[in-house]
């Protein structure tokens, strides 16, 4: 039953998320004062690479065709163990948020090496600099996520979640960091503005879309719907862990459609945040990138040290 | 058994040494006979044709290998038994000094290292034969490569087998210079002779410091058996001193930083599976001296140190990957990445000091678990890669990543295999890397549990300073594998290489991939079998490890965390396998091959494709103070006289600052003072004279 | 006893008959029967020794004990191997006009009378004559470092002879002293210079007198042994002079001359009682063997490399028995016949590259591995052991003294890991360009007979394995005289 | 005790001492090398004088072959060979000047003080009372020395060696009545065949810089070449 709630958790997961993209297109093209497509284009855009012929460029290997499987298996195994609406389910042992972070690398390692199979300037370019942001942006996120498991005893995300809900409300300066550094991490690991910007092509300023220039047909869509669940699962990542109220403790049916009620809302909202604040700044220079990274480490490790100097028990 | 499996183990290393110098037409033993007799007749120097060069030189060739592998075999049997049975074994053998024969003994941790040690071998042995042929008619004799071979890992083995200071540093000293032969193998570049020079001054300084290590002991407790030794009672000075001087001992033999430059230098010069012995296994066999001495001889440990290791250790880690990021040369980058390893291993070992000095002894056994399994896991994924470097090499005679690319095409086989070794390098699930460097990371979440603040502040972020390496050593082999096998061939030689044809070559790769997954996904059991071991250094079992079930690794609890790359890896597959079901085998749509974009210039080039240097320039400019970097543009003009540019010439270089900052000025101090000294010898008889006078003067004032 | 005398006698008789004899082949050959027969009389002193325990000579002249009877064997057994390859060294030197057939009349018979110079230091039992066999050593070599008659050698040789003559003449004065010291408790007579008597009369004598005399033999006999600032003739007189001497130089007179020392020092204890003597022997110790480490650094002639390498040698060996710990005493005694044994395999494989090179300069001689592999490889092992790796016998002693170091005077061992690795460094970074890269051009391998330097490795090798049972036996005698304790 | 009160033969003895000591000054003085070899031969004649004296007076008989061996040696051969060294290599004529003969000279008297200074722990030890030409037979020794140092010629190193040899014989005369027979017949062998190896040396040297000046021996050495 457990396993079965699990799984079919997964899949909700996938199903939704490319939901959450449109909604943030949507949201964004009202703040822009342009006309918003549909909910539902994320789903037609799918659909539609679906269907089309995928194209293989001469020097491409093996790589090339195997990373988009790898890179959406990696994506779905991590959003099997990220707990959606309801905690205390069996995938959650399978991996805890260390391995998750291993499970984002293993994704991210198979997509730069296809970006550089292609012989292209472009895609060395994007591997380049992806894998440059990345390595600044992991350890911010691993220190983050200590923060609160030093708190929690725990790196278990259900357990963490459960730690969470069981002490209440409080008001810890180190969640305070920490959500910070999260969230300026997760925003450059989804390749949002300020860092990346995934509605351009303008080739010198590209990061994410360099990689996958040569991708298209299924693989493409594959790439694009796994990036869809890496957004999808930071928003889900960041809400359960810092505001978990209304997350399914059981397996009622009562509990479940409230859980699953809730982190709509919480998506919805965190979503609007995003967008708004894609519309407030700008994109910013490659190399002040790791300014920003390193604020967010910054972020993260006063969380640490607020935690063992301010929380301290004594 | 298990001693006297071991015994073989190194009698069959130095078979295969005594099997090198006999054999062949190519043999030393044989050669200087030959010469001998052709001296003694004044005719100098014939060369010998009655044996031609066949069956019987192909024999030559792989025997010695054969012997190794056997060796590796044997050490593999004989360190399973001993980390499995518990119990040590000790013998005594009528060598050494009149009072203090060599006292031979093999426990769990001795029986761990030599699985660490063995299962490299084989490979190597395994890959050595077609390697080495290249080398049949060359200026050097294959005799050399094989005799020192086989001293280095006889060396190797003793060093583990070892129960006496005495004995433990002849093996020790055995090494380093077997080795140290294998790097000056190749004698006719500079470049390998700079290195087997500085590789065995640092070795021989390092082994000084581990004598006086055994010395402080010895002072107090008169004996130089290990026995006699752990029974020395020291005050925490002394104790510290003797610290101080092991961690640099064997720190200098396992690289850490600053004492690090010798690796670099060394590993890529000497053959490519003597590199991947020396890498794989010569730096774990420095770790388990380390240990040994720390955990086992040192009568009780203070938190100081552990502070020590952990600080050195994160340093050796970032640096040596950062560097390792900057090499264009592929051995070379391996070999820093091997301080890198070396550095995460003794961040791992320093977690376990603070614990184990704190009284959480449950917690220090798991970072020595941890370090443990490291350095196992290293051993295999490096040896895999140096071994698929000497591949590359031997296929291609090429080592600078700037001039490969595309090699997948042509190499297939050898591109799945490394690309095993660097997933498992870059710690990514499923595979070993991740496993070991996730048992650290769960160690040191685990410092809440330690009293002094300052330390529950350092280790978190030391455990971000890992992250950082460990997202930097990703980059790092993102950029080997992508310009060495993927993309467009960089020049004519790589376009035109050859799959390995020798079965040897690949299967030697093979089983260390092999041994990279399985341990990678089904670590359990290996963890397990650490129980004896942990036991007799630390008291402790770790308790909870397989809590939910051989699939699950818990190290502290099931609450506090769990994974199981088996079902990882299960996953993985299926939904991987899910999505090309549906994906390709409903749709059926065939994919096109076509060109690549390329901005409409019509046609790409390899050359603008991102080079290695461009890769990690990103990495370079951020963490700019760390490198000593050296650019210059040199202009060319028609003739002196004219002012026009026809072309830029540009060099680039990035070096070790630890260069400039420890190496050059003391050996510019040395010369100095050398020359101040030289002085005193002026060639005048009188000045001599007046030296002895004075002396005795002085001599009979100062007794009077 | 008879073996004793014999050991004298026949190195008499060899430079008798060599100084006679004008026939330059047989001369080679008669030399190495000389030293082969008295090989085997030292052999039959040692097994004497071995059966019977310590010897006193019935005129009580001669005292052979566990610590001067190995030197004996030793001296006659690297005298043998030396003599052996400096034959056909000699003969290439002829062959090449460096020098005459007189000139190697000269050579031959004075090979003998260092010989027995050398037996004649190590048997007697009589400090004056100990003094006499010292000078005469001196005296027989002195000519053979000017062999070359080259203004070089000449100037070396004259070097050697007034510093060693000076540095020799002090050793007398303490000589005196010391005479006088027994004079006064045993009375006058015959006796007083006897060191079995002095040994066992030692806590008698006057300390104050003791300790000067102690000065004087030790700045004395210390210019013999090469201790710095007392070293400079070494170098020179290694360099210039033919390499077989450089090589019984190198083995045997720097052994003999501290074989020397420290019988006055094991008089100097007992009669004070402080370590004085000690310390002064550490301080020159560690002095010489640090300097002559910067030293190696500015080598450009092969042999004055390694002659300073003997100094450093010199200088730990003499520093280990200054501290005179059990351990440290056993590693000085073994690290004599480890070191005397390798430095000459080494001289001898320096001969034959010089010769190979046509040069001694350190930047002409390159490639020698490639050019003949028995050379290059015979000198880079021997410079292995020399620099102190195992399994070779010399890494033994230095183990044994890094570790008493630790023990008795752990602030000493900074000094001594600096001079190592400095030494180190000084050696190799001249030997690696000598003995591996490519071959210069028109070098060609030369008719070489490296046997000595074989059966000399091997064994350094088997001594750094295992110690036989009955030289360990005579190295924990000793030790236990010298020191007073034993080592087990 | 008053010197007055002593006996005549240790008054004999220490005049001797200070007679030997002025020999050692004179020589440290001498800038003309055939001089120096006389004021040496005098030197070994007082030398051969005191062992005679001593011989006679206390009766030991084998001094006298001591005796006579330093007359022989010290004070007939050695001179006589060095003297028609130098006619023959033509330096009778050279003159060998010291640098600052005051400075020498002070020094020189600052080591007989300093050789006073060190034997006085031996003195005090001996009921001897000529012991105290011990002072005198170390400050021998060292102001030869001190002559091989100031001097650049090689005839003055010899003379300046055997005067450190008569230094020390006269240590042994003093203290303790000369050495065994089979010490003192050694060193005096040793002391011939040196005499003998030096004058083949003056030879060589001569040959090889075609002078005997010993600062032109400087070829081998450690110092930077410029």
């Amino acid at each position: 039953m457990a396993w079965l709630m699990a799984i079919l958790q997964t899949l909700l997961f996938i199903a939704l998320a490319p939901l959450l993209s449109g909604w943030i297109k949507r949201v964004k093209c009202r703040l822009q004062n342009r006309k918003a497509p549909s909910l539902f284009q994320p789903y037609r855009d799918l659909r539609k690479l679906y269907r089309k012929q995928p194209i293989v460029p001469h020097p491409a290997s093996w790589i090339f065709r195997a990373a988009p499987y790898i890179v959406f298996a990696s994506t779905v195994l991590a959003a099997a163990t990220v707990p959606l609406a309801a905690i205390h389910l069996p995938t959650a042992r399978i991996a805890d948020v260390i391995v998750l972070v291993g499970f984002f690398a293993l994704g991210r390692m198979f997509l730069v090496l296809a970006g550089m199979d292609v012989g292209t300037a472009f895609g060395g370019m994007g591997s380049s600099r992806e894998m440059t942001i990345s390595s600044l942006a992991e350890p911010a996120m691993l220190m983050a996520v200590f923060t609160l498991a030093m708190s929690a005893h725990t790196t278990n995300l259900s357990q963490a979640v459960n730690f969470v809900l069981d002490t209440g409300l409080v008001l810890r300066p180190s969640f305070v960091f920490a959500l910070g550094g999260l969230m300026l991490v997760a925003i450059a690991e989804t390749g949002r503005i300020p860092v990346d910007n995934p509605a351009t092509h303008l080739e010198l300023t590209m990061i994410h879309e360099a990689m996958i220039l040569e991708y298209s047909g299924r693989w493409l869509a594959l790439i694009e719907w796994a990036s869809q669940i890496k957004l999808m699962l930071y928003g889900v990542l960041i809400a359960n862990i810092f505001f978990p109220w209304g997350i399914a403790q059981t397996f009622t049916v009562n509990a479940l459609a409230l859980g699953l009620g809730v982190i709509t809302l919480k998506l919805a909202v965190l979503a609007v945040m995003l967008a708004v604040s894609e519309v407030l700044f700008a994109k910013m220079r490659i190399f002040r990138v790791q300014e920003y990274l390193s604020f967010a480490y910054l972020l993260s490790v006063l969380g640490m040290l607020s935690h063992i100097i301010l929380e301290a028990a004594r | 058994m298990s001693l006297f499996l071991a015994g073989i183990s190194v009698l069959a290393a130095l078979l295969s040494a005594l099997a090198a110098l006999v054999s062949g037409p190519n043999g030393l033993l044989w050669h200087g006979m030959l010469r001998w007799v052709g001296q003694a007749t004044f005719r100098p120097a014939r060369t010998n044709e009655r044996l031609t060069p066949g069956r019987f030189s192909r024999l030559a060739r792989t025997m010695p290998f054969v012997l190794l592998g056997a060796s590796g075999g044997f050490a593999v049997t004989a360190g399973l038994i001993a980390l499995l049975g518990g119990a040590t074994r000790t013998v005594t053998l009528p060598f050494g000094l009149p009072w203090l024969n060599w006292h031979l003994a093999l426990d769990p941790l001795a029986g761990f290292f030599f699985c660490v040690l063995g299962i490299p071998l084989i490979a190597a042995s395994l890959f050595g034969p077609g390697y080495v042929r290249e080398f049949e008619h060359g200026k050097h004799k294959l005799s050399v490569l094989g005799l020192f071979t086989g001293l280095f890992v006889a060396g190797m083995e003793l060093v583990l087998l070892a129960n006496d200071a005495f004995l433990f540093m002849i093996a020790w000293e055995l090494m380093s210079v077997a080795s140290y032969f294998l790097v000056a193998y190749q004698h006719e570049h500079a470049t390998h002779r700079r290195a087997a020079f500085l590789y065995l001054l640092m070795a021989e300084i390092g082994a000084i410091a581990i004598i006086l290590a055994f010395g402080v002991l010895a002072g107090f407790s008169g004996g130089l058996t290990f026995e006699a030794l752990r029974s020395a009672a020291l005050n925490p000075l002394w104790a510290s001193i003797a610290f101080a001087l092991a961690l640099a001992g064997f720190g200098m033999k396992a690289g850490l930083v600053p004492l690090h430059t010798w690796l670099p230098e060394a590993h890529p010069a000497a053959p490519s599976h003597v590199s991947a012995l020396m890498s794989g296994v010569m730096l774990k066999i420095a770790i388990y001296g380390f240990i040994r001495f720390t955990f086992d001889l040192l009568p009780s440990l203070l938190w100081q140190w552990g502070v020590l290791v952990l600080l050195i250790g994160s340093a050796s880690a970032v640096l040596g990957i950062l560097y390792a990021l900057q090499q264009q040369n592929l051995k070379r980058l391996l070999a820093y990445s091997s301080v890198e390893n070396v550095g995460i291993i003794f961040t791992a070992l320093g977690l376990a000091l603070i614990f184990q000095s704190s009284g959480q002894s449950l917690l220090g056994t798991l970072g020595l678990v941890a370090a443990l399994l490291h350095s196992l896991n290293h051993a295999l994924f490096k040896s895999l890669l140096f071994l698929g470097a000497g591949a590359i090499l031997h296929q291609t005679h090429e080592q600078s990543l700037e001039n490969m690319g595309g090699l997948i095409h042509r190499m297939p086989k050898l591109a799945a295999l490394f690309l095993i070794g660097t997933l498992s390098i870059s710690a990514l699930p499923p595979f070993n890397g991740f496993v070991s460097e996730w048992l650290i990371f769960q160690t040191a979440l685990q410092a809440g549990s330690i009293q002094s603040g300052i330390l529950r502040s350092l280790i978190p972020t030391a455990s971000a300073v890992l992250a950082l390496t460990s997202a930097l050593a990703a980059t790092c082999f993102v950029k080997v594998y992508g310009v060495a096998f993927l993309g467009l061939p960089r020049s004519r030689h790589i376009a035109r290489a050859r799959e390995i044809r020798h079965p040897g070559m690949l299967a030697g790769p093979a089983l260390l991939a092999a041994c990279c997954v399985l341990f990678g996904v089904l670590p359990m059991p290996l963890i397990n079998a650490l129980g004896a071991l942990t036991q007799s250094l630390t008291g402790f079992v770790l308790p909870n490890i397989s809590a939910l079930g051989w699939l699950w690794l818990t190290p502290v609890s099931p609450e506090v965390a769990a994974y199981s790359p088996a079902l990882v890896l299960l996953g993985t597959v299926a939904v991987g396998w899910l999505c090309y079901y549906l994906l390709y085998r409903r749709t059926g749509l065939e994919p096109r091959r076509a060109e690549p974009w390329d901005c409409g210039f019509g046609g790409l080039t390899p050359r603008t494709q991102y080079t290695s240097g461009s890769f990690s320039m990103p990495i370079r400019r951020i963490f700019e103070p760390v490198f000593d970097t050296r650019e210059t543009v040199e202009e060319q003009t028609e003739g002196p006289a004219s002012t026009r540019v026809t072309g830029l010439r540009y060099q680039f270089q990035v070096l070790d600052r630890a260069w400039a900052v420890l190496y050059e000025p003391s050996g510019r101090a040395v010369t100095r003072l050398a020359r101040w000294v030289g002085r005193v010898q002026t060639g005048n008889i009188r000045t001599y004279l007046g030296y002895a006078f004075f002396t005795l003067i002085i001599l009979l004032w100062v007794v009077s | 006893m008879i073996a004793a005398y014999l050991v004298l006698v026949i190195p008499l008789a060899g430079m008798a008959i060599l100084g006679l004899l004008a026939d330059s082949r047989r001369a080679g050959r008669i030399n190495v029967h000389c030293n082969a027969w008295a090989l085997a009389a030292s052999i039959w002193l040692a097994i004497d020794v071995l059966v019977h325990g310590p010897r006193l000579s019935s005129g009580q002249l001669l005292y052979i004990d566990s610590f001067n009877v190995y030197l004996i064997v030793l001296t006659a057994f690297v005298g043998l191997t030396t003599s052996i390859f400096s034959g056909p060294y000699m003969a290439h030197e002829l062959e090449t006009g460096r020098v005459n057939v007189k000139r190697l009349r000269l050579y031959y018979a004075m090979y003998q009378g260092f010989m027995l110079a050398m037996y004649l230091v190590l048997t007697t039992n009589n400090m004056g004559v100990l003094w006499v066999a010292m000078e005469g050593a001196t005296l027989a070599t002195v000519l053979l470092v000017s062999l070359y008659r080259t203004p070089e050698s000449v100037e070396a040789a004259w070097k050697y002879f007034i510093l060693c003559g000076v540095g020799i003449a002090l050793a007398l004065f303490g000589t005196v002293l010391l005479y006088f010291a027994a004079e006064q408790k045993l009375g006058i007579g015959g006796n007083a210079l006897l060191w079995t008597v002095l040994h066992v009369n030692a806590g008698a004598l006057e300390p104050n007198i003791m300790r000067l005399a102690f000065v004087f033999l030790l700045v004395g006999y210390g210019t013999k042994i090469g201790l710095v600032p007392l070293h400079n003739w070494l170098p020179d007189a290694h360099s210039e002079g033919p390499t077989p001497m450089s090589a019984i130089l190198s083995g045997l007179l720097l052994n003999d001359a501290l074989y020397a020392v420290v019988r006055c020092k094991m008089l100097v204890d007992g009669s004070l009682g402080t370590q004085v003597a000690g310390y002064l022997m550490m301080g020159f110790g560690l002095l010489s063997f640090l300097v002559a480490a910067l030293f190696l650094h500015r080598q450009t002639d092969i042999k004055r490399l390694f002659s300073y390498s003997s100094i450093e040698h010199m200088g730990l060996m003499t520093f280990a028995f200054g501290i005179g710990s059990p351990w440290a005493t056993f590693a000085a005694l073994f690290h004599m016949t480890t070191h005397s044994l390798t430095k000459s395999a080494i001289f001898v494989t320096v001969g034959h590259a010089a010769q190979l090179a046509g040069t001694q300069r350190m930047d002409r001689i390159r490639g020698l591995i490639l050019t003949q592999p028995a050379i290059g490889w015979g000198l880079l092992i021997g410079t292995v052991a020399i620099a102190g790796f195992p399994p070779f016998g010399v890494f033994a002693s230095e183990f044994l003294v890094l570790i008493a170091t630790m023990r008795d005077y752990p602030w000493l061992t900074p000094l001594l890991l600096i001079g190592i690795g400095v030494a180190f460094a000084g050696l190799f970074r001249h030997l690696q360009l000598m003995v591996y890269g490519d071959v210069p051009e028109g070098q060609k391998p030369i008719p070489a007979n490296l046997l000595p330097v074989m059966i000399h490795l091997a064994l350094v090798l088997w001594l750094g394995l295992s110690i036989p049972g009955f030289l360990g036996d005579w190295f924990s005698q000793a030790t236990q005289l010298i020191s007073g304790a034993s080592p087990l | 005790m008053d010197f007055a009160e002593l006996s005549l033969y240790s008054q004999a003895v220490l005049l001797l001492a200070g007679l030997i000591a002025l020999t050692s000054f004179l020589m440290l003085g001498q800038s003309r090398l055939v001089r120096l070899v006389l004021v040496f031969a005098i030197q070994g004649i007082l030398l051969a004088a005191t062992t005679a004296m001593v011989a006679g007076v206390l009766d030991f008989p084998h001094l006298y072959i001591s005796a006579g061996l330093s007359f022989l040696l010290k004070g007939i051969l050695i001179p006589v060979m060095l003297h028609r060294m130098i006619y023959r290599l033509g330096l009778h004529r050279e003159l060998d000047t010291i640098e600052h003969p005051a400075r020498v000279m002070m020094g020189g008297a600052f080591l007989v003080v300093f050789s006073y200074y060190v034997s006085l722990p031996v003195v005090a030890h001996s009921p001897l009372v000529t012991l105290n030409a011990i002072a005198v037979s170390l400050a021998v020794v060292l102001l030869g020395m001190l002559l091989m140092i100031t001097r650049r010629q090689a005839v003055a190193h010899v003379v300046g060696f055997m005067s450190i040899e008569n230094g020390l014989f006269f240590a042994a005369v003093v203290s303790t009545y000369g050495m065994p027979m089979v010490v003192e017949l050694g060193v005096a062998a040793d002391v011939l065949v040196a005499a003998v190896v030096f004058g083949v040396f003056f030879f060589q040297i001569r040959e090889s810089i075609d002078s005997l000046d010993v600062d032109r021996l400087s070829k081998l050495t450690e110092v930077d070449k410029p």
